[in-house]
């Protein structure tokens, strides 16, 4: 029986009787036991359309223009009263929100806010409220539950969080679940025990589920329906295997195809070969470690080894992907490269001070906003001591051209979009013609469809400048497109290194295994995830600590792997 | 509790600082108490009287004598005897001080409990007209100064009513808390509406902020009204600011204390270093200022302890 | 410029903006003596005159225009205050941002020297500045800027540490960029909001104090006529001359009145969120 | 006690209902804007402390309302034929509060104390004639002077000469506790805040009608003229014309003006040029309007007068140089003096010392610039004010200088050739030193006043300062309060006279 039956919804920002509409005109049914993927790029309405349902958008500004949203063929969210929606939230209708980190108050123990979700919806009071928490977090597989009530939510990690927030929105038993990109600012691994989770909740209770995503390969194991969604309007919904494997819309076939999608090896380079080339950077044994708790009259607690023993080297016009979770040491490392972070112990061997630049994650934070094009790109040339004059200027302009810009030098940052203001950051690194680029996340916050676009644009700079790139990310299917090699990084080591063919197609160390098995992929449909609960280990070690010696197994021409257990 | 552990540590040395400064300031001062006790009658002095004079007053040694026996004394809990008052500093200070701490404690109630909930009032119906009346209020309660208010005050209340708190003598609490109550309430608002304002404004701004905050949105999406989403999730929030301001008001509760005490005539601490530093009274001018600076970094570190109980992520510091 | 056309759709910017031309064109017409009587003649026939047809805001003891007085005033105490607050965001501003960038020690010293002016109450500070000096115009300058001091420092301080860890300071590292330019061209630069927004409200606090110390006779001297003087003047003939009470508070309130409504917009317009609601 | 009058409507600030005046205890509520700053009678000077310790010491003699001399501890005096001896008999009923009674041994160790250098004791000066004190019996006291000294009789009379216990003196306790044999014992006293002084049932001066007085220092005084309308101050000491003035408005208060010794002037300094030039402080003595300075700064509150104020010296000011405004002669003196275009100068006053002394010195510019006279004026704090006044380091300084009853004390420091002022007067000419000591010794009254009318015309032909005015002390009180009688000393000891009937 249809839970939800949304017919020509219509949604708008702004002053009451001058909105901009966002979204024109959206029909889907949702039924009990179903799961509904929406996917969309940002700015196509999926969050929007998801919030119009349970009205929270009416507290973010906008308002519900037209059309009707039956619940439960009784109600129409669209037209209820706010007195109304206040009975539905919680009790019918749970959401889960993107941002685990900020979605809890930071002032409020755990245990009050789900507690007081068990005292308004099943009027529970005393030691009732505690117990029902209590088995709440037990069944979204949180570990010693009885602790986890009286700490903080600063005190716990991102996905230990998201698993509160599903038992917060499962506490009231709603019977539709709406969540909104759950998993996007979790780790791969993380990712898939929150996918299971969802998956076992649904199987058990039965509940109607909308999932928001971007990243289409992540719904493919999960969904019954995908509507994908562009520009506000709805512009294909169907089943999810008809939608993934016979696509009607173009702009579906844009998504499947052209973004980025993990192919377990298939897709990795085959245009690099080591030839003996002198390495551009090499580095050894590099060691970064940062005391704890030192400082005025206090002895340090413990030391973080941040990233124990790394070695690795590059030779011009090859890529070197080094893959991770947070926590793993890779950004340390870049850093460390760039002298951003002092290292503790180590070589790093480069073809002199400007030969290695970097390019850094976020390109609104990478640009100064307060200067223009032309300030930017002269910064690297004045801190080289040289003076801006006319030829510096062409090779701006060159450069520019050649990351395809325009050619308007008194342009302030934020005139740009998001893929541009990226492009600018890789003139500037070009500007004094470096030999070896790190890229430090570069293409991760940016959209999927621009991610592309920046990738291949890296690819042919590299062919044109012969440049060496140390590229670090999180995204083994942006990793697949760009690397030749891939060094895998877990808890501040090396655990498996060589040509990216090999690693990805045939991975031999458990971890690389455990993670390349997480990554989302379109070929696999309706998995049932095997749900563990492992978390990232600490680093923290006692002072003086001396981690155990590596000892390599060579198992391919390019391929080794460590052989020391997961410590 | 490494976090207060540090406040903790940084409170001997600022007092230090602030005793070195008071003390050099005030010995700057051109004049010295003799010339201040008998005005232009000091120039029939005789050489030997000035010099047993100076002796009285403790002139004669070089500075760092003075401040050495000054600061073993202050450690011994000892600040010196006043020239003027003929009385130990400690001494005046616990006659003088449980006004001005009660004119600031009144004031500052007076300004959260105005300025909190019409701060509060004002985020949740913004751009209403309502809104717009409690910022023009505090707006112009910030604008005007306390001796304005102060002079009309007395003017309107003697001319007008004929009815006026009582000056000159301080009437504790404990004795007659009704006739203590119409003493400060005047000079308490007085003084108290430019916090008020303030804390109205940080409150309206600080609840803004919160309003649009991802945790206040998980809480509506539990179900919950307007009401409780406020008083349960965004208040909380909402005072650390105010408590932050309230801090550094108390400051300037204290130094308003002087101008708002010589107009309403009260017997408090700020009035007795207005005149002390006219009479030149170098032990009581330090030993009072010394003992304001200590509330006010004392007020400064509650306000902290506050911080650290409101918000777990400074109490249990970084995870 | 972009600031300025958003300040103008700003409601409570729009009243500032008014307020303070008003008050800016009186004090230049006032310093220059373009005042519509002699502000230190005494006319022995219209003494404590009320509001008049010669004199539109009638005379004080010595039959002086209170007007002119009142234009010569703003004019003193704008000048108090601007100078005094242009100190202050000096000096706030070089020791916030050392104290950020070198941090450890230095930071330490710095705010814990802050600390030990903010330890001692506004008035009682200024009080203790202007009776080393004497009391006089300079005097009120030195007072306020030094009391005002460890408020801009703070304000500074705050968000050049967050600044610091952005990554186009990284990048500016990692070009070799020498200490002084990221001081300069990136920090500076991006703080020039934040300390936009304290100079205003300074600006508004610093009338305030310089009327304060007037009223206690420490601030600037007779003749000359400023703000608070008048005001403490009046205090006396508040029964037979309110006008010389009415009008001098009237100023003052709404030239503090004027910075801060033009504070609080700057504040909206500097602030990204805001802004785009405005633009 | 917080209102005497109870509240006709419940107010919006929620002041709390009226409690009505205890009956038991009939107490006098006394105001006044600035409290004594030390309670040693023999080295305090500030008025406000000489005005407290009145009513709790006494000295030998006392001065009457229109300061002739009253017995005090003194029953009866007597000079020598040569008037160079001067004895006392103490009156036998006169005892201290501690009931001890008052001997001849109490005031030779009181004048000792006063001689002794280390005490600092600033009226010092007036008695350094005394050669030796004898105490025949406990109720003589026979002085012997370095030669005939008639003013030394009125020097007796100030409460800088009041006699304290010998015992205290021993003990050291003269500054700290209060034990004298005045009308009034000081209960508790808060400095800068308020005092309770009980009436000392025991004083051989006889009884007080009312039970004690509670004194409340308001610093403010417009705040002390609304603690009168309120009706919690019965009597009020106010120094400011400006709002003395705004008194008889309410018409249950009463305000008494009584003209004060003290004398406001424009103190030149003639060791500067240009004031050496005595046709040029005449040019100033011309120059300015008195009765105008004295009608803008003071309301037109006091009277214009000559150097002598006190009312048995004062003479009609208009026979004396330059007393009325005469800009052409002011002109014809600057020119004769070479000085036609004018000079510039500055002009220092004390601020907020008296209230008055701002608007005066703004006043004096203005006038003095119509004849050409620029004057910058500098406003200073009061001790820096003290500190350039003694050294005489200014070009023109506006002054309120206290007074005495007798011209030879009030004057002796500034014009005589040994006078300790030397230096802030600025001036001497043997005219002057001859008739202060003819004036010292002459004990014919109508003979002494004909010396000093002529030293005062002479003081005002040389012009060393020009003198303006004198103003009044002014006292308030409510109905109900009255048998006030205000002297030219500005003493309180009228309030023994008071009889309340409320």
């Amino acid at each position: 029986m249809t839970l939800l039956s949304v017919r020509d919804l219509r949604v708008g920002f702004g002053r009451e009787g001058h909105e901009t509409e966002v979204v024109h005109g959206v029909d889907f049914d949702v039924t009990a036991g179903e799961t509904l993927a929406i996917v969309g790029e940002s700015g196509s309405g999926k969050s929007v359309t998801a919030m119009a349902i349970n009205r929270l958008i009416d507290f973010g500004g906008g308002r519900i223009l037209g059309g009707r949203a039956t619940f439960d063929r009784k109600i129409d969210l669209a037209t209820a009263s706010e007195g109304q929606m206040q009975r539905l939230r919680g009790r019918e209708i749970g959401m889960i929100f993107q941002e685990p980190m900020t979605s809890l108050n930071p002032v409020l123990k755990v245990g009050t806010q789900i507690g007081e979700v068990f005292r308004k919806q099943h009027g529970l009071s005393g030691r009732a409220v505690r117990d029902a928490s209590i088995r709440a977090l037990d069944r979204v597989r949180i570990p010693d539950a009885a602790r986890r009530l009286d700490q903080a939510p600063h005190q716990m990690s991102g996905g230990m969080l998201q698993r509160v927030m599903i038992a917060i929105a499962l506490a009231g038993e709603p019977r539709l679940l709406i969540a909104d990109e759950p998993t996007t600012a979790l780790d791969v691994t993380i990712q898939a025990q929150i996918m299971g989770l969802l998956a076992e909740l649904k199987r058990d209770t039965g509940t109607g589920l909308i999932f928001i995503t971007h990243d289409i390969g992540l719904v493919a194991g999960l969904a019954d329906r995908i509507m994908v969604m562009r520009g506000g309007e709805a512009v294909e919904n169907g089943a999810a295997d008809q939608v993934l494997d016979r696509p009607a819309h173009d702009y579906t076939r844009h998504l499947l195809g052209a973004v980025p999608h993990f192919r377990a090896g298939q897709a990795a380079r085959t245009d690099g070969a080591r030839t003996g080339q002198v390495p551009a950077l090499d580095v050894r044994g590099l060691s970064v470690r940062f005391p704890v708790g030192g400082g005025f009259l206090r002895k340090t607690r413990g030391v973080v080894h941040a990233v124990d023993g790394v070695s690795f080297d590059l030779v011009p016009g090859e890529t070197l992907g080094i893959v991770g979770e947070s926590g793993s040491g890779k950004s340390t490392t870049a850093r460390a490269i760039l002298d951003l972070v002092r290292p503790s112990a180590g070589r790093i061997e480069t073809g002199g001070t400007a030969a290695v630049q970097m390019v850094f994650q976020n390109p609104n934070a990478s640009l100064n906003p307060r200067m223009t094009v032309r300030g930017l790109l002269a910064e690297p040339v004045i801190a080289a001591g040289q003076n801006v004059d006319a030829d510096v200027l062409e090779r701006m302009r060159t450069l520019l051209g050649r990351v395809d810009l325009p050619d308007d030098l008194d342009r302030f940052p934020h005139e740009f979009s998001g893929g541009q203001r990226q492009r600018l950051c890789i003139a500037r690194a070009l500007m004094l013609n470096p030999k070896v680029l790190v890229l430090d996340e570069a293409v991760s916050a940016l959209d999927v469809s621009v991610q592309a676009k920046v990738l291949d644009l890296l690819v042919d700079l590299q062919r044109e400048f012969g440049l060496a790139y140390l590229f670090v990310s999180h995204d083994m299917a942006v990793v697949e497109r760009i690397a030749h090699r891939i060094a895998v990084l877990y808890a501040g080591r090396i655990v498996e290194v060589g040509a990216a063919r090999d690693v990805l197609s045939s991975p031999r160390h458990p971890y690389t295994q455990k993670l390349i098995s997480a990554i989302p992929s379109i070929d696999r449909r309706r998995i049932d995830y095997t749900l563990d609960t492992e978390e990232v280990p600490s680093l923290l070690r006692p002072v003086g600590f001396v981690p155990p010696d590596q000892t390599w197994q060579e198992v391919g021409p390019d391929h080794r792997v460590a052989k020391e257990p997961l410590s | 509790m490494s976090y207060v552990l540090r406040r903790l540590l940084m409170f001997p040395v600022v007092m230090l600082g602030v005793s070195v400064f008071v003390f050099v300031a005030i010995r700057l001062v051109p004049g010295d108490a003799i010339t201040a006790m008998l005005g232009t009658e000091s120039g029939l002095l005789t050489p030997a009287q000035r010099e047993s004079l100076t002796a009285y007053f403790g002139l004669d040694q070089n500075w760092a004598v003075q401040y050495w026996r000054w600061l073993t004394g202050l450690l011994q809990g000892d600040l010196g005897l006043s020239v003027t008052y003929g009385q130990p500093v400690s001494r005046i200070i616990i006659d003088r001080f449980p006004l001005t701490l009660e004119l600031a404690l009144l004031s500052m109630v007076i300004a959260l409990m105005i300025g909190l909930p019409a701060g509060v009032f004002a985020a949740t119906r913004v751009e209403r007209p309502s809104d717009l009346i409690v910022r023009v209020f505090a707006m112009i309660g910030q604008s005007t100064p306390n001796f304005v208010l102060a002079l009309l005050a007395i003017y309107i209340l003697s001319v007008v009513f004929g009815i006026l708190p009582t000056m000159g003598r301080f009437v504790p609490l404990t004795e007659d808390p009704l006739g203590n109550l119409a003493q400060m309430i005047l000079p308490a608002i007085a003084l108290g509406t430019a916090f008020a304002a303030a804390v109205t404004r940080i409150s309206r701004a600080a609840m803004l902020d919160i309003l649009g905050e991802d945790y206040v949105r998980t809480a509506r999406s539990k179900g919950f009204s307007q009401r409780y989403v406020i008083w349960r999730h965004a208040l909380p929030n909402a005072l650390i600011p105010v408590i932050t301001l309230s801090g550094v008001e108390f400051g300037y509760l204290l130094g308003g204390a002087v101008i708002v005490e010589q107009i309403f005539a009260l017997p408090g601490l700020g009035r007795v270093v207005l005149d002390a530093i006219l009479q030149r009274d170098y032990a009581l001018v330090q030993g009072v200022v010394l003992f304001i600076a200590f509330n006010f970094l004392l007020v400064n570190l509650l306000v902290d302890l506050a911080y650290a109980a409101l918000d777990p992520r400074i109490r249990y510091g970084a995870s | 410029m972009a600031v300025l056309r958003a300040l103008l759709r700003h409601t409570s910017g729009q009243i500032g903006v008014v307020v303070i031309a008003v008050f800016a064109v009186a004090a230049v017409l006032g310093l220059l003596g373009l005042t519509p009587h002699d502000p230190l003649a005494q006319d022995r026939l219209a003494r404590l005159q009320g509001p008049g047809a010669t004199y539109w805001m009638g005379t004080d003891l010595f039959g002086r225009d209170i007007l002119s007085r009142l234009m010569v005033g703003i004019g003193q105490s704008f000048a108090v205050a601007l100078l005094s607050v242009g100190l202050a965001a000096g000096a706030g501003t070089v020791l916030g941002l050392t104290a950020a960038w070198f941090g450890k020690l230095w930071d330490g010293a710095v705010m814990r020297a802050m600390d030990v002016l903010l330890a001692f109450p506004a008035i009682l500070l200024a009080l203790l500045i202007v009776a080393i000096l004497g009391p006089g115009l300079v005097t009120s300058v030195v007072a306020i800027a030094i009391v005002y001091t460890p408020i801009f420092t703070r304000v500074v301080r705050g968000p050049a540490l967050s600044l610091k860890t952005r990554s186009f300071v990284d990048a500016a590292r990692t070009f070799g960029s020498s200490r002084r330019y990221i001081l300069i061209r990136h920090l500076l630069t991006n703080l020039v909001a934040p300390l936009t927004v304290q100079i205003t409200l300074a600006l508004a606090w610093a009338l305030l104090t310089e009327a304060a110390l007037s009223f206690l006779g420490l601030g600037t001297q007779p003749p000359s006529p400023s703000l608070g003087l008048m005001l403490s003047d009046s205090r006396n003939l508040m029964e037979t001359a309110p006008w010389m009470l009415i009008f001098p508070a009237l100023v003052i309130m709404l030239s503090v009145l004027g910075f801060n409504l033009l504070g609080d917009a700057l504040r909206d317009v500097f602030d990204p969120r805001t802004r785009r609601a405005l633009a | 006690m917080t209102f005497s009058r109870p509240l006709a409507s419940a107010l919006a600030l929620g002041l709390a209902a009226g409690i009505a005046a205890p009956a038991a205890a009939q107490t006098l509520n006394v105001a006044w804007s600035q409290d004594a700053t030390g309670l040693d009678p023999h080295t305090q000077t500030a008025f406000a402390s000489i005005r407290l310790l009145e009513l709790l010491y006494e000295p030998l003699v006392r001065l009457g309302p229109n300061l002739e001399i009253q017995p005090a501890v003194a029953e009866s005096w007597e000079f020598s034929e040569d008037a160079t001896t001067l004895t006392f008999n103490l009156d036998p009923d006169a005892t201290f509060h501690d009931g001890s009674p008052v001997t001849a041994a109490d005031v030779k160790a009181s004048f000792e104390r006063i001689l002794d250098e280390a005490t600092g004791a600033s009226a010092r000066a007036n008695y350094t004639s005394i050669t030796a004190i004898e105490t025949p019996d406990d109720q003589t006291v026979v002085f012997q002077l370095d030669g005939p000294n008639v003013p030394i009789l009125n020097g007796m009379a100030s409460i800088n000469a009041a006699i304290v216990p010998a015992s205290a003196i021993e003990a050291g306790t003269v500054g700290t506790e209060v034990m004298g044999s005045g009308p009034f014992t000081l209960d508790a006293r808060t400095p800068n805040a308020n005092a309770s002084l009980t009436a000392f049932d025991g004083w051989h001066g006889g009884d007080i009608a009312y039970d004690g007085i509670e004194v409340s220092v308001l610093p403010d005084e417009t705040a002390i003229l609304a603690s009168l309308r309120a009706g919690q101050a019965d009597f009020a000491l106010l120094s400011d014309p400006l709002v003395a003035t705004l008194v008889p408005r309410e018409d249950s208060l009463q305000l008494n003006t009584a003209p004060t010794l003290s004398y406001h002037v424009l103190q030149l300094n003639a060791s500067r040029d240009p004031m050496g030039e005595l046709a040029v402080r005449q040019a100033i003595s011309c120059a300015l309007d008195r009765q105008d300075i004295l009608d803008a700064a003071l309301l037109g509150e006091g009277e214009v007068t000559g150097p002598l104020t006190s009312p048995a010296y004062r003479n009609d000011p208009s026979t004396l140089f330059c007393y009325e405004q005469d800009q052409d002669r002011a002109r014809e003196l600057l020119a004769e003096a070479g000085y036609e275009d004018g000079f510039s100068a500055t002009i220092m006053a004390a601020n907020g010392e008296p209230p008055t002394a701002a608007a005066e010195a703004q006043l004096i510019q203005s006038q003095l610039a119509e004849v050409g006279i620029d004057l910058t004026i500098e406003m200073q704090e009061m001790n820096v004010y003290i500190d350039s006044w003694l050294a005489g380091d200014f070009d023109m300084a506006v002054a309120l200088n206290g007074g005495r009853a007798d011209p030879y004390t009030m004057y002796n420091r500034y014009w005589t050739e040994d006078g300790n002022l030397q230096g802030v007067a600025n001036y001497i000419d043997d005219t002057l030193d001859n008739l202060m000591q003819e004036g010292r010794v002459e004990t014919d009254e109508a003979v002494r006043k004909e010396i000093f009318a002529e030293f005062e015309r002479h003081l005002a032909e040389m012009a060393p300062w020009v003198w303006l005015y004198t103003g009044y002390t002014y006292t308030a009180q409510r109905e109900g309060v009255d048998g006030f009688e205000a002297t030219p000393t500005g003493s309180l000891f009228g309030l023994v006279d008071v009889t309340l009937s409320e």
